[in-house]
Order: structure tokens, then C-alpha cells, then sequence
């Protein structure tokens, strides 16, 4: 098994709570993996621990064999681990267009000079990244909105972008929280079949965030439960959905599998 | 920076006889400027002209970066001081600064390199106090950059032994003309706007949405709020020794509180992050007390009617104005 | 008890609001639907006197409300859980809960309706010190339900109480929504989970792009070809 | 060094962290609830010793009743201001509110220049207040003592308002969350009004501090203590209220001693050292000694 | 107030008729309190003047512009004075900092520019042959004051606070220093504040008052609107040696905020006194009473209408209103007599050496004690 990710007793504490506690995960390569848990379990916590958004108060993380704790944020992006947010955080005065081509850009190859010169490499790697985010945006069926503002965009399109931003870095694992949420069943399904897609199309690892269990049992292979900030359970949908430690804390009752 | 820079390599094939164009333009305008106008008019063309240098680049931290800064003034300071220093003869320094640290005092530089070294030290300044400082945001970043401005004044108003203290460098060679400020503004536009439209300025602006999905798509965002403060930096220095050699002279009071608010003020006036609004702002505010209000406070026969000297009128019209500009146009007068 | 006449809301030059009508009778829990960006939360704000009207009117028990000022509004018995939750991150869950009740006399009795609210939502007893803004987004979201009834509201306006939930606690609401329907209090409630809100309310309206498409018991909507297609996923 | 030069000192800077905390106390109340940096709150300051001078001396009104009615001006004064040029732009970016604060700064010192001329006034003060107390070689004047219970009076009253009464708590709610107030039935304009009908009210009292302890006042007397206040403000944490106070006392303290303790060449560099220290704090803690941490979530 | 002569009455094309003289003073901003009396007195002159005739039959027109105590816009001012106004003399500012900034830009113009209040004697050297100073020196006044210590309050030490923010005060202290240790002083301890910023002396006074030994004179080199409270803190904290300053105390400020009790015992240099009964002084501070119904605020409105005066002189013995025919006739200037005491530039010195007059402030009044011409 090839494992892309893997963290170690990840532990994060707050003044007098420890949002995450002893934490460990092992994602494969092109796996669709999820985590649940009650609302406060620490699952966005375990996403900014893994992306550096927030410093672990121990615990270690190694991405495709290389440790990674403690690495800056923006550097973990480039290494390959892209999110989304579960408030949108989008930059919403900037065009859809713009919005992927900031993600797009961390591969560009020019230099200051370039730029100030506008020297036939500047200008070919520019046209290249407009290229590519186009097709990114053709991809996820936003090209038509590709001159409209973010912050204009509906918000099922938002989610979208958000998507689209974090592919056009390049990622190897896109981390999800939530992309479902705000979506009404029909959109939701539509967002499924997009995330398998994407998964096959840019080979893609995914991890994600989903109170949507239908969304989440459908999708994932195999399923995290967290609560309290520590693992009650993993397994595939099918054993998740049949745990009394997930029902009692967790879904009330099973889950009628779509 | 608009949606248009999709369209910017297109763009970039008629650029050239664009600019070329407005540069002919430009310098047909200077010229004949420079034949009719007395000193007088053309050191306002100066000062307009050494506004637009400062305004543009404070946006492009705080308009396009979103770096609330108020330390232009003092990279202004570095840069007055520098030139000033470099360019004194040095018979003259024996006797004007005697005390000065021998280094200083047997330099004599052109003033063309002398501009390039203070724009250059003005960058140093920049990364030095950047790097602890752009770490804060919004309105501590503001008072951080104006303290960092009060810094600069104090210690230029104590090293008397190379600045004179209070009283400043007086007397300094009149080299500031329109075609040294023009050149410069031209320049600034140009390297402002090539890097508003290439990566960097893309992520800059993408730090003042949002920074924290700017890191999450990788944006660096120590090195790129740095690159946007330096570059800033570099014009506020050049700027500021421009200014220093219209006025003849540098002193810490020029490059204090209200040379800063000032530069704010053209900013907002004009309409934050948008570089003709930038532009625009600097020649207004530059020009309305200078042609206007200061006339009318003199006393003035308007229409048959004889309004007496007012001193401070101009004052209090010129801060009505900004309010009722900002009240009824929020995002500036040329803002989006 | 409140009705709403050809409402037209802008912001700056986009209308978002076109032509809506409908009306909320004492006692009735009324379900707002609608596709995303479909204009629901700002018909929720427009009530609530957040957002200015361009044209029409808004009458609660027969008085206009059209214009009164936001504050106003909540002394009138309307209160709301607004979208994003809008807690008050620095005060304590406490705090915040003792906020919903501003309107209130100062020496009034609050006690009874917190303890009500942390028999309704026991994560919130137990976070009471803490600053609201370090509780997860579910536990926001109870407590600004909770904080929306402090001040015993006559009008109840729901926007998307369930969003980001666990599915636990997304019963829990529901369960919560219609015990506080039992108790008499009118709601109006916005949701995503389609199936979910029919089920429990009375009435619907369905809004697309701003104005009102369909509307009708939540019965019949639920059993609409339309409505089954687009929002319960076929 | 002698503990009474110490104490002195102390007494001095006791004095002077007073004033700064309560004008400092206005920057933050305001920045607290609307986010703006409130640049002519010196020049109310100034306003409200004018106002002072002016009912003692001219209108030969007794000096509690100068002290008083002065607050009352200047909080009219405050509350206008805030009607005219601050509430159109609720919404408006903080360079504009900034540079709006700005030209009504400009605008009431040139005002104030017309009116009052531009020379500094002598500022009365009762007889009693001026007596020279001398323990040892520490001496003092009433108005010093007037100054440090007075300020520690008001203080207390205010955080006793703050954390009591129902315009307290929609203070601080609206501080947080304007909206999300106006959803609870608060009355944010209301709000905001006694926001600046109490930090106006403390700078005239500032205001008449200062014209006590220097015996003159100026138009442009305000704008350095102003200035100082939010500096001391930020220190604190701006829009945290024991925050001002501990930053005005901190700022105070440190200003004189850093005068008096270290030898006289580095008294030129009290400016710099004011805002050095700033800088450092906020290095330390990104918003202030007593600041809440900006919400970063994700 | 509508001056007769002020402003701009957009007679520019009556052109021949008048002579036009450029005032800049900071009216406004912070150099206002020392600038506007002096734009005042600098009226009245011209007005007395105009009144009884003119020069050579001409009319003097005063143009003033404000330099708003900004040194950019003072040279912008006196820029548009010299290119645009056409003024054929500039008069003016009480500040050396701003002359040194202003001056220049006569200077180029080949423009005469008297400053009516600036006194480092540094000035004339550092602008140029065309910048003249009505007052004295600041060398000589401080020259004076530590005479004065040293012989007539016999008082062999000193401690010297000095306003840093000025190169008058800074100038002022340097010469004080230098005479006082010259001429067999000691200084106890020197000790600065920043004028532009300080108005908190206590940490000084406490370091002050806590020297092993006290000394017998404190001289305080400050700016007019600090040399009040100064000395009232000084006093306030219980510290009652005699203060000596310079020209800077020559207003009633100096009382008015300093306090009744407090200000006793402290001596200044100035130009003139005020409450002198000599004729000309009477004359001028009954003139300024008459026309703006206030006392002359300080010895700078005097100084300003000296300067007026000076030039008007130079004018009729030029017999011409050529800038440089004026800038020779002041170079010959000798013996000319005003409020402020007798202006002669000689041997091409562009200061005039003027007799100093020590004040000293009792129970609120200013007497005077000596006038004294130091070498
Ligand atoms: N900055 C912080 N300071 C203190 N506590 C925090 C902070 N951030 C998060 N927490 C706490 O950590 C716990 C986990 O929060 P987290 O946001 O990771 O939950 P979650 O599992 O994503 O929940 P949800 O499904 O509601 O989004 C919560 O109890 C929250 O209150
Ligand atoms: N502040 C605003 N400025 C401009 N347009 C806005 C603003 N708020 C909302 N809109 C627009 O108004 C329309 C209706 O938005 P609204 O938020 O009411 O939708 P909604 O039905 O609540 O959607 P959601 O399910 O996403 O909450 C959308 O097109 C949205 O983009
Ligand atoms: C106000 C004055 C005392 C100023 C002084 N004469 C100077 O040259 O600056
Ligand atoms: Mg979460
Ligand atoms: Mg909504």
C-alpha cells in the first residue's frame, strides 16, 4: 500500500481543551477517506493541523515519506496538500479567473526581472497560466463565470471554486471540510459525482469533512469518527454505520445507505 | 488590478505605441510647461508630479496589499537625507558638517546614483523592519508603521552631528526638475503596474482578500507583504529626496504626521487601489489649496463681494471637503 | 400574523428580491425554500428590518412594519438565528445567552429560559464559561437558536438551523423546532434539508432567483414532481 | 539614587499615566465598537480644557461645576461629530475613517485657532488646587493629587457601568458584533452615542487635567497627548477598556522613568522610546497586553 | 479686520503705482502664536507708512501669505511671492528653521528677505548675501545672559535645559555655554526636552532637584510657549533658583501661564521692553492697541514692525525699488532707529549688533534691569 500521508498522534490543545488528542491517520494514495464526528470533535482542528493552518502541540506528520511537521503553510501547499474551507474563504473582489490564477501561479517560472522587462518568457509563462486556468475552470463548469467577482458568484458555485482554486495548485491530497454543507440533496449528488471526477481525472487523494452521511457513506471508502478530539472509530461505511460507539455519539440512529 | 489582465498579453501587442504615444505627449506637455510657467507654477508641477511618485507606491502596499502602512514618510526620510548627504559638495560639508563621520564626509556623488542608493537603502530599512513587523495586521500594523516613523524622526532630530537636528539640511542643490520628477512618476507607474500584473501583484492583492486561503494556495506571505514594502519603500525614497531637492532642504518635520496623513488622504480621495485614482488624488489634492484654497484665504473680491483675510480658511475647507468626498464617495472619487 | 406584499429588496443595482408576497398565520410554522442565492436569507433580513425595502410593505398583527428600525423589531416579539450563526465570539456561551434577553426588563427573571435552553442543548451547560467563539460550528449554531429564544419571541425566523450539523443534533433541532412550535410560537423556517422541513411544517413557499415559484401545504409540496426533481434529489 | 528621587518620579508619572489612561479610555471605547481610530479625540480633549477654562474663568462658575459642564460640552461635541462625519461611513474602509478622523482633527484645531486665537491661554485653577506640598524632597501640588483620584474615580465608575448596567453589556456586545446586536434589540446608534458621550466626557476631563497641571491651554494642545493615549490604548489592547488604563499607566510610567532614570542624553529619545516599546509589545502579542487574539478560525 | 492694504485686490495690473512687499509668517499651525502678532505689527507699519505718504511717493502694498508652519508650503509660499506676486522685498518669520528653509529661494530670486524674529546668527552665511536679520544674534543675547549670571546674580553654576527642537534654543544654549564656562562658570548638569513634542518636565526637574549640590541659575533656552511652563513646574516642584532665558520669554505668555508667584525671580534677554516709556515703544504699542484693540502680543510684533520700517528706509535711500538697489541700500544701513533699538549692518554684516536689554519679571510686571552691548 502506498501511503501518501500519514500523521502521528497528532495532539492539539487549547487553554483547557485539547481539541485533538493523539490523532493518527494513514491515507493511500487515490483513496477517498472521511472523517466525522459531533459538531466540536476537533475535524477542522485535524485539517489546520495537517496543513499547518494551526501549530500541533505534539504529534508528527509525513507526507510521501517526509516529515512535514511544522513546515509553513504556504509550503505545504506547494508540497501538495490543498483545502477548502468550511466558512468559503474566497477572495471575493477578485474575478473567478483570478481567484484560480493566484492558486495556479505557485509553479510559475519567472523571475522580478521578467516581469518589470515583460520578457517573451514572462509573457509565455503568463499566457500558460491563463491557459491552464481556464481549462481547470471549463472543468468545473465555472468558464462561463470566469469574469464575475467571487463574491457574486451563488453560493453552490462558491463551494465550487473553492474546489477549483485548491485543484489549480496541483494538489496530490485536497482536503474537503464540508463541501456539501448549504447544498440541498439534488446538489449535493451532483457534487458527488463531481469529486469522483476530479479524484480520477487529476489523480487525486481525498480527505474529507461531511455531516451529509449519505454523501459520506457513498463516497468514502473508508470512514474516520472522531469525538472529543480522539478516533472512536474507522472502518468502512457499511462497519461505521453499524458501531453503537457512532450511533450513540454520533447519528442517532443508522443511516439507511443510499 | 481588473479583470482585464486576463487580457493583458493581448494587451501588452498595442502597448508599446500606446505608451509610446502618451510618453510623446507627456514630454510635448513638460516642454511647453517648462517655457510658460514661472518657478512658482512648476514647482507645483513638481510637487504634483512627486505626490503622484509617493501616492501610487503607498498603494500598492496599502491599496493592493492591504498592508495598512503609515511609514511612507519615514522611507521618505531615508531617502531626503541620503541624497542630500551624498550630493553636498564636499567643501561644503567641511563647513556646514563638520562634525560629520568621515565616510559621509568625503563622498560626493551625481545625483542620479545618489537616487538609486537611497531608493536601495530605503529597500534595507524595509526588509529590516518588515520582516518583525508586517507579522501584524490592520490597525496595529498602522501604528507599528507610524511608530517606525516617529523612530526615524527622532533619530534624525538627535544625530545632529549628520542631520542638524530640527533645523535640517538646508541650502541643498536645486536638482529637482520636472523632467527628473516626470521621469521618475513615469517609471513608478510603469514598474507598478508590470507588477501588479504578474504573479506577485496577483498574490498581493490575494493577501488583502483574504491571507489565509493566500497561504493555503501557497502564497508566501512574509516574502510577498516584504516585496510589496520594499517596492513601496523605493519610491517613497525617491520621492522623498526628489522633494527634498525642490524644497532645497530636508528637515524631520517634513517627513512627519502630516506629510503622512497627507499622502492618505490623496490615497482615499482618489479612490484606494486603483492607480489611476492614485493619480488622480495626488493631482487634486495637490493642486485645490494650492490654486484655490490659499488664494481665498488671502482675502479675494469674488463676484463684487470683498471677503476679507482669513488665514486657517483653507484648513478648515480643505478637511470639509475630504469628509464630504469620503461621505458621499466612499471608495474615492475615482473608485470602483 | 405577518404578511409581506410585493416586496422588492436591492443591493445597489442587482434586485434580489422581486415581487414577493406571503403571509405567516399565528401558530404556523412556515418552511422558505429554495435553490442557493435563491434570496431566502435576505427576505429573513428583510423581515427583520436588517435590510431595506425598495418597495412594497410588511404587516406584523396589522401594523406596519415596513420601516421600523431593526431593534425595534425584536420588541415586537420577532427574533431571529440568523445565517452564520453571528455569535458573540468574546462573551461567554453565557453571556451571550443573557444578551438574547436584552429586551427584557433588567431585574426580569431569566433564569427559567436558560435553563430551558440548556435542557434543550446540554453542550451549551457545559461550555457556559467559555468564550463563545472557541465552541465548534454546531455548538454556534445551538446557541444562537438558544439565544433567539431568550428574548420569548412571538415570531421565530430559522435561517438554515441546521446547516453544518451532525445528523444527531440536526434531529435534535427538528425536534427542538417542533416543540417550539407546540408552544405556540410562530417560525418561519429556512432549510437546505428539503425533506427534512416539509415534513414538519405547515406551509411552503418555494423562491427561485427572488420571486415566489410555488407554494402551497407542505404536503402537497412534498409530492410535487418539481420540487422532487430539484430539491430532494430526484 | 535616593527613594526619594524615585518616589517623585513616581508621583510624576503617576500623574501623567492618569491622563493618558483616561484619554486613552475614549480611543478605546470608540475603536471598540465602530473599528475607527478616532484622531480628533485630542482635539476634543483640547475642546473640553477650553470649555473649562472658559466656565471658571469667564462665567466665574465654581470649578466642580466648570468640570462638569465641561464634559457636558464636549460630549455634545463628541456626539455630533460622530452624527456628521462618522456615521455615514459605518462601513467604509479604515484608511478612510482614518483620514476622516484626520480632517476633523484638522478642522476642529483650526476652528478652535480662529476662535480662541492661536496663542495659549493661561488655565485658572482654584487657589487650593496650587499648594505645594513638600515631604522631604518630594513635592506636589494638589491638582496632581485631584488628578490621580479623580481619574482612578472615574475609572472605577465606568468599569462598574461596563460591567453592570444593561448599556454596559450592550456595549460590549455591540463592540463584537453590530448586527448580531441589532438582532437582540439593541439600539447600536444609541450605542454608539454613549460611546462617545463617555470617552468625549473623560478627554474634557483629560483636557482640564492638562491645563491644571501645565497651567496653560492651546489649540494645538491635544494632539501629542492624543496621540500617546492611543498609542497607550494599542498597548493595552485597543477596544479593551482595563487595557487603556493599564496602557496609559504603563506608557506614563515608563515615559518619565525612562526621562529620569537613565542620564539626560536619552531624554531626547522619549518619543522613540514610547514607541519603540509599542513596537516590542506588539511583537510579543500581536493586539496588545490585555487584546483578544484576532479570530483567525478556519 | 479688512486691512486696506492686504490681500490680493487683483490690482497687479496698477502695477507701477505701489511697491510691492511679501510678508510670510506661519499664521496658522504651530508657529502662529510668535507670527501673527508679527504680521500684524508688519501691517500697521505698512499702514503708518502709506498713511504719511509712502515711499518716494509710492505706495507700499504688503502681500502675506501663510506658511502654515509647514516648511514645504513655506517655501511654495515665498516661491510664489518671488515668481508670481513679483514682491521686490520678503519680510518675515519669526523661526530660524523656517528662514533657513524660506531664504533660499529669495536668495536664488535675487530677492532681499529680511526675517523680522529669527536669530541664529548662522543665517546670513548659510542662505546668502540677500538674508538679513532685524534682531540680533542669538550669540549676543546668550553672551549677555551669561554675563549677567555670572556677574550680577553671582551665580558660578549652572544647569542648562534645552529645548532640542529648534536651532534657536539649540543655538541659544551653545553660546550661553560657551560664555558661561569662558568666563570662569560651571554647569551643574545640562538636561533636554523636544519642544515639539514635551510639555512634561518633571522628569528633568526631578533630576534636577535631586543634584548633589544646587546650582544658582537655571538656564532654560525654550521656545515662547514653553518657557512658561517650565518655569511654572520648575516653581510648582518646588525649585526656586533664579531662571535666566533669552528672547523666546519676551511675552506675556510667560506670566500669563507661568503664574503669579511662580515667575518671580526669573530675567530674560530681549530686544526691547515693552513697558518701556521711551516714545517710540509708547508709540507703537498705543498704534497696535488702536488697530487690533489688544496689547502687542510680544517683542516679535515690535521686531516686525521694525522690519517694516527698515525696509521702507532702505527703499527711500535707494530711491528705487530694484531688489538689489534695496539689498545695497540695507547693507549701508547705520544708525537706523527703531522700537527694538538702533539697526546698523556693518562692515557688510548682515546681523546687527543691537544692544541687549535683560528684563527681569516681578509680581507679574517685566522691568527692565540693563541694556548691555556684550563683546
Ligand atoms: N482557537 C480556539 N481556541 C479554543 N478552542 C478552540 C479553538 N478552535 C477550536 N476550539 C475548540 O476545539 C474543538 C474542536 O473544534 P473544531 O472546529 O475542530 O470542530 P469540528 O469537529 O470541525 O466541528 P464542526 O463539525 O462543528 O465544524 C471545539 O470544541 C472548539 O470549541
Ligand atoms: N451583501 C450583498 N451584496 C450584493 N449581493 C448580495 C448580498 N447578499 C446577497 N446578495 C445576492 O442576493 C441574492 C440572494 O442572496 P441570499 O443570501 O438571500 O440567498 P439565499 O437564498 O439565502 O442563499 P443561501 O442558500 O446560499 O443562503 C444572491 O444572488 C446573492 O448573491
Ligand atoms: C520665538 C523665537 C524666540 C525664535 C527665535 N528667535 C528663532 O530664531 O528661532
Ligand atoms: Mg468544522
Ligand atoms: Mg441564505
Amino acid at each position: 500500500m502506498d501511503v501518501l500521508l500519514e500523521a502521528i498522534e497528532l495532539t492539539k490543545q487549547y487553554k483547557g481543551l485539547k481539541a485533538v488528542a493523539g490523532y493518527s491517520v494513514k491515507i493511500s494514495r487515490g483513496e477517498i477517506r472521511g472523517l466525522i464526528g459531533p459538531n466540536g470533535a476537533g475535524k477542522t482542528t485535524t485539517f489546520n493541523l495537517l496543513t499547518s493552518m494551526v501549530k500541533s502541540t505534539s504529534g508528527n506528520i509525513y507526507f510521501e515519506g517526509k516529515k512535514i511537521t511544522g513546515v509553513r503553510a504556504d509550503q505545504i501547499a506547494r508540497l501538495g496538500i490543498c483545502r477548502t474551507f468550511q466558512n468559503i474563504r474566497l477572495f471575493k473582489n477578485l474575478t473567478v479567473l483570478e481567484n484560480v490564477l493566484i492558486a495556479a501561479q505557485i509553479k510559475k517560472k519567472y523571475n522580478f526581472m521578467s516581469v518589470l522587462l515583460s520578457s517573451p518568457s514572462f509573457l509565455r509563462e503568463e499566457k500558460h497560466l491563463v491557459d491552464r486556468s481556464l481549462e481547470l475552470l471549463e472543468t468545473m463548469g465555472l468558464i462561463n463565470a470566469k469574469d464575475i467577482k467571487a463574491r457574486n458568484l451563488p453560493y453552490g458555485q462558491q463551494r465550487k471554486l473553492e474546489i477549483a482554486r485548491a485543484l489549480a495548485v496541483g494538489p496530490k491530497l485536497l482536503l474537503l471540510d464540508e463541501p456539501a454543507a448549504g447544498m440541498n440533496p439534488s446538489e449535493s449528488t451532483e457534487l458527488m459525482g463531481l469529486i469522483r471526477y476530479l479524484r480520477d481525472k487529476f489523480k487525486l487523494t481525498i480527505f474529507l469533512i461531511e455531516h451529509d452521511m449519505k454523501f459520506v457513506m457513498n463516497l468514502c471508502e473508508k470512514i474516520q469518527v472522531l469525538n472529543y478530539g480522539t478516533l472512536i472509530a474507522e472502518g468502512s461505511a457499511a462497519e461505521i454505520q453499524n458501531n453503537p460507539d457512532v450511533i450513540s455519539a454520533y447519528l442517532g440512529r443508522a443511516v439507511e445507505s443510499a | 488590478m481588473d479583470a482585464g489582465l486576463v487580457e493583458a498579453t493581448n494587451r501588452q501587442k498595442q502597448l508599446p505605441f500606446k505608451a509610446a504615444a502618451g510618453l510623446i505627449l507627456l514630454f510635448a506637455v513638460l516642454m511647453v510647461m517648462n517655457f510658460v510657467l514661472n518657478g512658482y507654477y512648476l514647482r507645483i508641477v513638481n510637487l504634483v508630479g512627486i505626490n503622484i511618485i509617493l501616492v501610487v507606491s503607498l498603494n500598492l502596499t496599502n491599496g493592493f496589499t492591504g498592508i495598512f502602512s503609515l511609514g511612507h514618510a519615514a522611507f521618505m526620510a531615508i531617502g531626503g537625507y541620503t541624497v542630500a548627504l551624498l550630493t553636498m559638495p564636499v567643501e561644503r560639508k567641511a563647513v556646514y558638517l563638520p562634525d560629520l563621520p568621515s565616510f559621509l564626509a568625503h563622498v560626493y556623488l551625481p545625483f542620479l546614483p545618489s537616487l538609486i542608493i537611497a531608493g536601495l537603502l530605503a529597500v534595507i530599512c524595509a526588509y529590516l523592519i518588515g520582516y518583525p513587523v508586517l507579522k501584524l495586521r490592520g490597525h496595529y500594523l498602522a501604528v507599528a508603521t507610524l511608530g517606525f516613523m516617529v523612530i526615524i524622526n527622532v533619530l534624525i532630530m538627535n544625530f545632529r552631528d549628520i542631520t542638524r537636528g530640527n533645523s535640517g539640511l538646508t541650502g541643498l542643490q536645486p536638482y529637482t526638475n520636472i523632467w527628473w520628477t516626470y521621469a521618475v512618476a513615469v517609471i513608478t507607474l510603469y514598474v507598478i503596474w508590470r507588477v501588479l500584473n504578474s504573479t506577485y501583484g496577483r498574490a498581493m492583492t490575494a493577501i488583502r482578500e483574504d491571507d489565509l486561503a493566500a497561504e493555503a494556495v501557497g502564497v508566501n506571505l512574509v516574502s510577498i507583504k516584504l516585496m510589496s514594502f520594499a517596492i513601496g519603500a523605493f519610491f517613497a525614497a525617491i520621492g522623498g529626496a526628489l522633494y527634498g531637492h525642490l524644497l532645497t532642504m530636508v528637515s524631520p518635520n517634513d517627513f512627519s504626521y502630516s506629510m503622512m496623513f497627507g499622502l492618505v488622504v490623496m490615497l482615499v480621495v482618489g479612490g484606494i487601489g486603483s492607480i489611476p485614482g492614485a493619480v488622480f488624488g495626488a493631482v487634486i489634492v495637490t493642486l485645490l489649496p494650492e490654486l484655490f484654497l490659499n488664494k481665498l484665504e488671502r482675502g479675494i473680491d469674488l463676484l463684487g463681494i470683498h471677503l476679507p483675510q482669513m488665514f486657517g480658511v483653507s484648513q478648515v475647507l480643505m478637511s470639509v471637503a475630504i469628509i464630504l468626498i469620503v461621505i458621499f464617495k466612499p471608495k474615492g472619487l475615482l473608485g470602483k | 400574523m405577518l404578511k409581506a406584499d410585493n416586496l422588492n429588496v436591492f443591493y445597489d443595482q442587482i434586485q434580489a428580491i422581486k415581487d414577493v408576497s406571503f403571509e405567516i398565520q399565528e401558530g404556523e410554522l412556515v418552511a422558505l425554500l429554495g435553490a442557493n442565492g435563491a434570496g431566502k436569507t435576505t427576505i429573513i433580513r428583510t423581515i427583520s428590518g436588517l435590510q431595506k425595502l425598495r418597495s412594497g410593505k410588511i404587516t406584523y398583527n396589522g401594523q406596519d412594519i415596513s420601516t421600523t428600525e431593526a431593534h425595534k423589531l425584536v420588541r415586537l416579539g420577532i427574533s431571529q438565528s440568523p445565517e452564520g450563526r453571528q455569535i458573540f465570539g468574546r462573551l461567554t456561551v453565557l453571556e451571550n445567552l443573557q444578551i438574547g434577553a436584552f429586551i427584557k426588563d433588567k431585574k426580569a427573571d431569566i433564569g427559567a429560559e436558560i435553563k430551558y435552553i440548556y435542557d434543550l442543548f446540554p453542550a451549551l451547560k457545559e461550555r457556559e464559561k467559555l468564550a463563545a467563539g472557541a465552541l465548534s460550528g454546531g455548538e454556534q449554531q445551538m446557541l444562537a437558536i438558544g439565544r433567539a429564544l431568550m428574548s420569548s419571541p412571538k415570531l421565530l425566523l430559522l435561517d438554515e438551523p441546521s446547516l453544518g450539523l451532525a445528523p444527531l443534533l440536526v434531529e435534535k433541532i427538528f425536534e427542538v423546532i417542533q416543540t417550539l412550535k407546540r408552544n405556540n410560537i410562530t417560525i418561519l423556517l429556512v432549510e437546505q434539508n428539503v425533506y427534512k422541513a416539509l415534513e414538519i411544517a405547515d406551509r411552503a413557499y418555494v423562491l427561485e432567483s427572488g420571486a415566489i415559484k410555488l407554494h402551497g401545504t407542505a404536503g402537497d409540496l412534498l409530492n410535487n414532481s418539481e420540487v422532487k426533481k430539484a430539491y430532494l434529489g430526484g | 539614587m535616593s527613594s526619594d528621587y524615585f518616589i517623585q518620579q513616581l508621583t510624576n508619572a503617576l500623574s501623567l499615566g492618569s491622563i493618558y489612561a483616561l484619554t486613552a479610555i475614549g480611543y478605546t471605547i470608540v475603536y471598540g465598537i465602530l473599528r475607527l481610530i478616532n484622531f480628533a479625540h485630542g482635539d476634543i480633549l483640547m475642546l473640553g480644557a477650553y470649555f473649562a477654562g472658559i466656565i471658571f474663568v469667564q462665567l466665574a462658575m465654581p470649578f466642580p461645576a466648570a468640570i462638569i459642564l465641561s464634559m457636558m460640552l464636549a460630549a455634545l461635541i463628541g456626539v455630533t461629530i460622530e452624527r456628521a462625519a462618522y456615521r455615514p461611513l459605518r462601513r467604509a474602509t479604515e484608511e478612510t475613517t482614518l483620514i476622516t478622523s484626520f480632517a476633523v482633527s484638522i478642522l476642529m484645531q483650526n476652528l478652535a485657532m480662529m476662535i480662541f486665537s492661536p496663542q495659549p491661554k493661561k488655565f485658572e485653577i482654584p487657589g487650593f488646587l496650587q499648594t505645594v506640598h513638600t515631604m522631604g524632597n518630594v513635592s506636589f501640588t494638589n491638582m496632581k493629587v485631584l488628578i490621580i483620584l479623580l481619574s482612578v474615580v472615574l475609572m472605577v465608575a465606568l468599569t462598574i457601568f461596563i460591567k453592570r448596567t444593561k448599556m454596559g453589556i450592550a456595549m460590549r456586545a455591540s463592540a463584537e458584533n453590530i448586527d448580531a446586536s441589532t438582532m437582540m434589540g439593541i439600539d447600536v446608534n444609541a450605542v454608539v452615542r454613549v460611546a462617545f458621550i463617555i470617552g468625549s466626557s473623560l478627554a474634557a476631563v483629560a483636557g482640564l487635567m492638562l491645563g491644571g497641571q501645565y497651567g496653560q491651554v492651546s489649540p494645538l494642545m491635544g494632539f501629542v497627548p492624543g496621540l500617546k493615549a492611543f498609542v497607550a490604548a494599542v498597548i493595552g489592547g485597543i477596544g479593551n477598556i482595563p487595557g487603556a488604563a493599564l496602557g496609559g499607566y504603563l506608557l506614563g510610567i515608563g515615559e518619565v522613568l525612562f526621562v529620569g532614570l537613565l542620564p539626560s542624553q536619552f531624554s531626547e529619545f522619549r518619543d522613540a522610546f514610547v514607541f519603540i516599546v509599542l513596537i516590542l509589545v506588539l511583537l510579543v502579542r500581536p493586539t496588545g497586553i490585555l487584546g483578544i487574539e484576532e479570530d483567525r478560525r478556519v | 479686520s479688512g486691512q486696506s492694504n492686504s490681500g490680493e485686490t487683483e490690482s497687479e495690473g496698477a502695477g507701477d503705482s505701489t511697491i510691492k512687499i511679501g510678508g510670510i509668517f506661519n499664521i496658522t499651525g504651530g508657529q502662529a502664536s510668535l507670527d501673527q502678532p508679527s504680521l500684524n505689527a508688519f501691517q500697521l507699519a505698512a499702514d503708518e507708512i502709506n498713511a504719511s505718504g509712502g515711499v518716494n511717493g509710492q505706495q507700499i502694498e504688503v502681500i502675506s501669505v501663510d506658511g502654515k508652519s509647514d516648511p514645504a508650503t513655506t517655501t511654495s509660499a515665498v516661491q510664489e511671492l518671488v515668481d508670481v506676486k513679483k514682491v521686490k522685498v520678503v519680510a518675515g518669520l519669526s523661526d530660524s528653521t523656517y528662514v533657513l528653509a524660506a531664504g533660499p529661494i529669495a536668495q536664488q530670486a535675487g530677492i532681499p528677505f529680511i526675517t523680522s524674529g529669527a536669530t541664529a546668527p548662522e543665517i546670513p552665511d548659510q542662505v546668502g548675501d540677500y538674508m538679513f536679520l532685524a534682531p540680533f544674534g542669538d550669540n549676543i543675547q546668550a553672551y549677555a545672559a551669561a554675563d549677567f549670571a555670572l556677574n550680577d546674580l553671582n551665580a558660578d553654576t549652572a544647569w542648562v535645559l534645552t529645548d532640542t527642537g529648534s536651532d534657536y534654543t539649540l543655538g541659544l544654549a551653545k553660546y550661553f555655554k560657551e560664555r558661561y564656562l569662558d568666563k570662569g562658570g560651571k554647569i551643574s548638569l545640562e538636561d533636554k526636552y523636544n519642544g515639539a513634542s514635551d510639555v512634561d518636565f518633571s522628569a528633568q526637574i526631578t533630576r534636577l532637584k535631586n543634584l548633589p549640590e544646587q546650582p544658582k541659575v537655571l538656564f532654560v533656552s525654550a521656545q515662547p510657549d514653553k518657557c512658561g511652563l517650565v518655569v511654572k513646574q520648575l516653581r510648582d516642584m518646588g525649585v526656586d533658583t533664579p531662571v535666566i532665558g533669552g528672547d523666546g520669554y519676551d511675552t506675556p505668555d510667560l506670566v500669563k501661564l507661568g503664574g503669579v508667584p511662580q515667575t518671580n525671580n526669573t530675567y530674560f534677554t530681549t530686544h526691547v521692553s515693552l513697558g518701556n516709556t521711551d516714545g517710540s515703544v509708547t508709540k507703537f504699542v498705543d498704534a497696535y492697541k488702536s488697530k487690533y484693540n489688544k496689547e502687542p502680543e510680544n517683542a516679535f510684533a515690535a521686531l516686525a514692525y521694525d522690519t517694516m520700517y527698515l525696509i521702507a528706509d532702505a527703499i527711500g535711500r535707494a530711491g528705487s525699488d530694484d531688489p538689489t538697489a534695496i539689498r545695497d541700500a540695507l547693507l549701508q544701513t547705520d544708525g537706523f532707529k527703531g522700537v527694538t533699538g538702533t539697526i546698523s549692518y556693518q562692515d557688510g554684516s548682515r546681523i546687527p549688533l543691537k544692544s541687549v536689554t535683560i528684563m527681569k519679571v516681578d509680581n507679574g510686571n517685566f522691568e527692565f534691569v540693563k541694556e548691555v552691548l556684550p563683546n
